[in-house]
């Protein structure tokens, strides 16, 4: 069933846009919210057997069955949910024009397709469509008001992209010329035999180079910071939650577990460009003043940290870097819904300028140190349980210094946090913000839902652990 | 009741009802404060019930989703009662004191949250969960440091809160260490794994990196000044008396009842213990700020109580634990005079202070009574604590480190006869007109700390052979 | 045959470079533009030749012709490079030439460093489906995601080519 | 399958390659965004003669071709979008250089 996931938000798309009433343009905004809701609450309420089995008919129609595991579901369930919260962060930031909401809904639910049929896809070529057509729908959404800076963030992104998209070709080129299949099973039983074959090292490398670039991971993260920094707040919601994980991270721990890519050396190569990646992300986010910019790096550093798990690639690496894909999710759309309600009250994302505008807004004030404490790694929210299971796996697998490197950037990580609640929310109200009212419910239930998800999630970690997330890898 | 849940409730009553207080506070400002103090009375009852259960050498453990999460025997439940019932002090002194200033919603937030996690802390059988509670004291400690938002005050708070988490960070990676070479985080489990055996050093290492950031030891004390000068001396309090003995209590808890370390170590941390003793004693001499000094103070109390723990042999625990309950009240003493000085004399520099004793009679009593506890001047609790302790390192022949705490222990004397000779005697250079004692509830919780302090010494007897009794439960290895 | 076959081949793909090649050096965008539909014109006669005729149909009418004519009309839209500017510009954009060596120098390095032939090209069977049934069979799905695009493209024209330059004006007024 | 076939590929890769490399370099020097973009297309040029070869090498032309019919439909789409991003620059600045989009930085 999991294949309706793409059809309902494409045929949803196609109705809305039927010349029949005016009122369906008004509908949009809630017809794509009840969609969001409805794939989270499915995803949570049917069993796994649900989604595996499809009816004759749909088969007929489609001639494809998509396969639905563990990890999918964790990936439909952020999709949902962060998507869920971008809209209604649309809803709040995007002037009341109804032509522009509608536009917005639209494509935030291809995109949401899009990532959806990623999820699924059962070969790489099906992938690579899926991964473009989130991408295409993430760069509208990055332009969609066509400002200045959000252009050329965009154009820094796309051109990125594509040559990111150009690599992981011709790696389906030469791969197809030595199997001349692209769907994962074959690839896999292909890929021992081969291992040595030049033209397949060569493929091997263009793919991972070219996940690397989607993932946004550090020597090729330059279009990170623009891209999230510039895009509408609604989009950076999408973005930096969903959509580079989706395009990048899953596409990479997919093809990297299906493929059984991990040899020794790719093990090494995929470890050193994660714990690059944590490092210089955190040292860098120390330096931002400008809000937004300062979450798109330490995006880059906790992306580190799932790809660090992957490296490992035990079982209990996989599954803490599963939790943590789903956990970053979380908590960085929290912490880009406070900076929406920062940037909408205050008119401003500078740092420098705020100052203790937590007493003026206090749910928003509340929910960004949940959702920082939790980047952080502090004890009893999500974000600290999956870290530290990377953490273990990381020692048990040997690999000591790693481990050491993700310890100590969980205080880099702290320290760049700490500076940004003293300059935005913590301390004394800065001049000139005396009238500062807290923002609407649009975004106050967001932040709350997705806060009370963080906590939540924290302390239920005992029965989580063992009945959801350690089978990750065995079905994977 | 079963005991299981006395000793659940009493850690999750304080640790989930703090978040209430934001919602109490609709109802009336009034019902809050009652509600956080009932809420910190709720376990100290609880640990009062125990004690009686405990005390016939039975121990509980709480299983929480197939989790060994709490334990208590006679160290966590003496443990427990000291802090509560400073706790609940606090708080009572909170009422006069805090009632001028923003953010009391948050303020009581924290510190009943703080003591709910001081509780969990305590009764953690799990090291993660040690570590979870661990944690959680040092977000509330972050919040109520900066509690005046003052820009040099929060950049205080996050100082605090890096180093200790930056020490926690460390002992993360021990137990982690721990828990991958044994399979287990349990801390019975671990004994019974390692069944005799020492822990590896570099765990060691790392595990007492984190106690001595928490427990601020030289080299990793200098939060503590920083966040004693920090807004409210009920804070400071809260750290100096209160948040400091984590480090210890897990000390404690992990290398003196459950595992056994390296013989090496039990010269090193007495070293150590002597050394911060030492330099913070000096600080101490020279500061003019008078909650700096009691700051300095603290750290230099705190290598006794170290000493005692580390030096190996059953007097010394004793001791130390024994002056974990008198330097918690006598330190709360001092703390709390110190706040009524600060927020009536409107300065807390001595050297600008004098002659308090005509305006403040109480006070001053209750200072100097707290003041000799600390100093161990007999019969004062203090002195027994001291004595056991230094008794302890003698027997075990170490000399050298015995005469570097006689040594502290006079340093001691003399920098709090300064402080008080220099505040409450003498010729004042402010006007005395303005300056009046602190509010009743204020100066009532001073006078219960400084009668405890002298109860404490004139009926030794009582927490004497309770603590006598955990140290041979903690030692005979009942875990 | 083979024979044949392979100069053929490798003449077209030396075209095929070439073409590349001048559309990246020459200095005026209009023929860098006609310059790319060259490319792909013969990089259809390659498909042509590699016995895929429908692919050739579909890059030579959408690649050299669709996309041809959107960059002409993208170079249309905006500023004509003035020619005192181009001549500046060719001066400038020959200093750069020297990378070109070396950039080639190296693609030549890595591509013998470690020579690219297959090892054991026996292993796959060849398939025996025409286009059309790989195409609506086993490709289903990817169709989907093809039309799932050109859904997203349509929204793409409609966000971005709203002309509002009132409204673009006046953002930037307020930087 | 023979030498043959073996050979041809690796010239067809060879001159993929130099392609791809030629493409890098327009999109590397180049200050004008519209010429990064035909850069772009250039890069896709290579990689459907890639898939092209991969297809005939394997005898899987008819896969082959679909996809490349596939990338086609994609990169229309794309470069439909990245003209409009390209005109909407040059409304705002009145020009297509690329060293002046700096206005993002750190």
């Amino acid at each position: 069933m999991s294949v309706l996931l793409i059809l309902v938000p494409l045929a949803a798309v196609l109705i809305m846009n039927l010349p029949l009433h005016k009122l369906m343009r008004k509908l949009a905004f809630w017809v794509g919210l009840v969609l969001c809701m409805l794939q989270a609450v499915l995803i949570i309420r049917m069993p796994i057997g649900f989604w595996n089995t499809q009816p004759d008919l749909l088969y007929r129609l489609l001639l494809f069955r998509p396969f639905t595991d563990n990890l999918a579901f964790v990936m439909f369930l952020s999709i949902a949910i962060v998507g869920f919260v971008s809209l209604l962060v649309a809803r709040y930031a995007i002037e009341n024009d109804g032509s522009k909401l509608f536009n917005f809904t639209n494509l935030l639910l291809l995109a949401m397709a899009g990532m959806n049929g990623l999820v699924v896809s059962r070969d790489l070529f099906s992938l690579y469509v899926f991964l473009e057509v989130s991408a295409v729908a993430s760069f509208i959404l990055i332009a969609f008001n066509n400002g200045k800076d959000a252009l050329e963030g965009t154009f820094k992104y796309l051109v990125l992209s594509a040559v990111a998209t150009a690599m992981i070709l011709s790696a389906i080129g030469l791969l197809m010329t030595v199997t001349g299949s692209v769907s994962f099973k074959t690839l896999s039983s292909v890929m021992g035999p081969n291992s040595g074959n030049p033209v397949v090292l060569l493929a091997v490398a263009l793919l991972l180079g070219g996940l690397f670039i989607k993932s946004g991971l550090v020597p090729f993260h330059g279009w990170v910071p623009d891209a999230y920094s510039s895009a509408p707040s609604a989009t950076s919601i999408l973005l930096a939650g969903i959509v580079t994980k989706t395009t990048g991270v899953y596409a990479l721990i997919r093809v990297v577990t299906k493929m059984n890519l991990l040899t020794h050396q790719v093990q090494v190569l995929v470890m050193a460009v994660a714990a690059v990646s944590i490092v210089v992300g955190a040292l860098a986010a120390l330096g931002q003043s400008d809000f937004k910019r300062m979450l798109a790096y330490s995006s880059i550093s906790q992306v580190g940290y799932i790809i660090l798990g992957l490296g490992i690639g035990s079982n209990l690496a996989l599954a803490g870097a599963v939790f943590h894909l789903f956990n970053h999710a979380i908590f960085k759309s929290l912490l880009f819904v406070n900076a929406a309600a920062v940037e909408k009250q205050t008119g401003t994302r500078n740092m420098d300028i705020l100052g203790g505008i937590s007493d003026k807004m206090p749910v928003t004030g509340f929910t960004s140190v949940i959702a920082f404490l939790s980047t952080a790694g502090i004890p009893p929210l999500s974000g600290f349980w999956s870290k530290l299971i990377i953490i273990i796996a990381a020692w048990k697998a040997g690999f000591h210094v790693y481990a050491l490197i993700a310890i100590l950037a969980s205080l880099l990580t702290l320290a760049y946090f700490l500076s940004m609640q003293r300059r935005v929310f913590f301390g004394k109200l800065a001049s000139g913000f005396e009238d500062l009212k807290e923002a609407n419910l649009w975004i106050l239930v967001p932040a709350c839902l997705l806060a009370a998800i963080t906590i939540g999630l924290g302390l239920c970690i005992p029965w989580l652990l063992n009945s959801f997330l350690l089978p990750i890898r065995s079905i994977l | 009741m079963d005991n299981e849940l006395i000793v659940f409730l009493l850690v999750c009553i304080p640790l989930a009802g703090s978040f209430l207080l934001p919602l109490v506070r609709l109802i009336s400002e009034e019902t809050r404060n009652l509600t956080a103090l009932l809420l910190v009375l709720a376990s100290l009852v609880a640990s009062l019930f125990m004690m009686p259960v405990v005390l016939t050498g039975e121990t509980v453990t709480v299983q929480l989703a197939g989790v060994n999460l709490f334990y208590a025997d006679k160290l966590a439940v003496f443990m427990a009662f000291v802090s509560s019932l400073v706790g609940s002090i606090i708080v009572l002194y909170s009422f006069g004191y805090i009632s001028h200033y923003e953010h009391r919603d948050e303020y009581y937030f924290m510190v009943v949250l703080f003591l709910g996690a001081m509780m969990g802390l305590i009764f953690s059988r799990n090291l993660l969960a040690l570590y979870l509670f661990w944690e959680i004291t040092a977000i509330a400690c972050w919040r109520l440091i900066g509690f005046f938002r003052d820009r040099n005050y929060v950049v205080k708070a996050d100082k605090a809160f890096l180093v200790t988490v930056f020490g926690a960070l460390m002992m993360l990676l021990g137990f982690i260490m721990i828990g991958t070479q044994t399979g287990s985080f349990d801390i019975g489990i671990i004994k019974k794994v390692l069944a005799g055996k020492h822990l590896p050093n570099i765990a060691v290492m790392l595990i007492l990196l984190g106690i001595l950031s928490k427990s601020a030891t030289v080299p990793l004390h200098t939060w503590l000044p920083d966040a004693g000068v920090a807004p409210s001396p009920v804070t400071a309090l809260l750290h100096a008396a209160v948040l400091v003995k984590i480090g210890v209590y897990v000390y404690a808890r992990l290398f003196v009842a459950s595992f056994d370390i390296d013989e090496i170590w039990h010269t090193i941390v007495p070293i150590i213990a002597g050394v911060s003793a030492l330099v913070s004693a000096g600080a101490a001499l020279v500061e003019t700020d008078l909650k700096r000094i009691i700051a300095y103070s603290t750290i230099s109390q705190l290598g006794f109580i170290f000493l005692g723990l580390a030096i190996g042999n059953n007097i010394g625990i004793v001791g130390g634990l024994l002056y974990i309950l008198m330097h918690s009240i006598a330190k709360g003493g001092l703390f709390l005079c110190a706040g009524i000085v600060e927020q009536n004399a409107k300065t807390k520099d001595i050297t600008r202070l004098g002659g308090l004793i005509s305006v403040m009679p109480i006070t001053a009593i209750s200072f100097i009574l707290c003041a000799f506890s600390v100093m161990g001047i007999p019969p004062f609790g203090g002195f027994f604590g001291k004595y056991m302790v230094i008794a302890g390192a003698l027997s075990g022949d170490k000399m050298f480190i015995a005469m570097l705490f006689l040594v502290g222990a006079f340093m001691t004397i003399i920098y709090l006869f300064r402080v008080f000779v220099m505040i409450f005697l003498g010729e004042s250079k402010l006007s005395l007109q303005n300056i009046r004692e602190g509010s009743n509830v204020m100066v009532f919780s001073v006078a219960l700390l400084a009668m405890l302090s002298v109860a404490s010494g004139i009926f030794i007897k009582f927490p004497f052979d309770f603590v006598q009794s955990a140290v041979r439960q903690m030692t005979g290895g009942l875990l | 045959m083979t024979f044949d076959f392979n100069m053929m081949n490798i003449f077209l793909l030396a075209l095929f470079l070439a073409a590349g090649v001048w559309t990246v050096l020459t200095s005026r965008l209009l023929i860098s533009a006609i310059g790319l539909a060259v490319t792909s014109i013969m990089l259809t006669i390659l498909l042509f030749l590699m016995k895929a005729p429908l692919a050739g149909v579909f890059e030579l009418s959408v690649c050299a012709g669709l996309i041809t004519v959107v960059f002409i009309s993208t170079i249309s839209l905006t500023k004509p490079v003035e020619k005192s500017e181009v001549l500046q510009l060719k001066m400038k954009r020959l200093k750069r030439f020297v990378f070109l060596p070396l950039l080639l120098f190296l693609a030549a390095w890595v591509l013998f460093a470690k020579p690219l032939h297959l090892t054991n090209p026996a292993q796959v069977p060849v398939e025996q489906t025409t286009l059309q049934h790989v195409l609506w069979f086993a490709r289903r799905f990817d169709l989907i995601g093809q039309i799932l695009i050109i859904l997203t493209g349509v929204f793409g024209v409609i966000v971005l080519f709203k002309t509002k330059t009132g409204q673009a004006e006046k953002q930037d007024n307020e930087r | 399958m023979s030498g043959d076939m073996s050979t041809f590929f690796s010239i067809s890769v060879i001159f993929a390659v130099l392609m791809v490399f030629t493409a890098l370099y327009c999109i590397l020097t180049s200050r004008n965004l519209i010429r990064i973009l035909i850069g772009l297309e250039l890069m896709t040029k290579a990689v459907t003669l890639l898939l092209a070869v991969g297809g005939y090498v394997s005898g899987r032309m008819a896969l082959a071709q679909s996809f490349i019919i596939t990338l086609i439909v994609i990169e229309v789409v794309i470069i439909a979008v990245a003209a409009g991003i390209v005109i909407g620059t040059y409304r705002h600045t009145n020009d297509l250089d690329a060293r002046k989009l700096n206005s993002l930085k750190g």
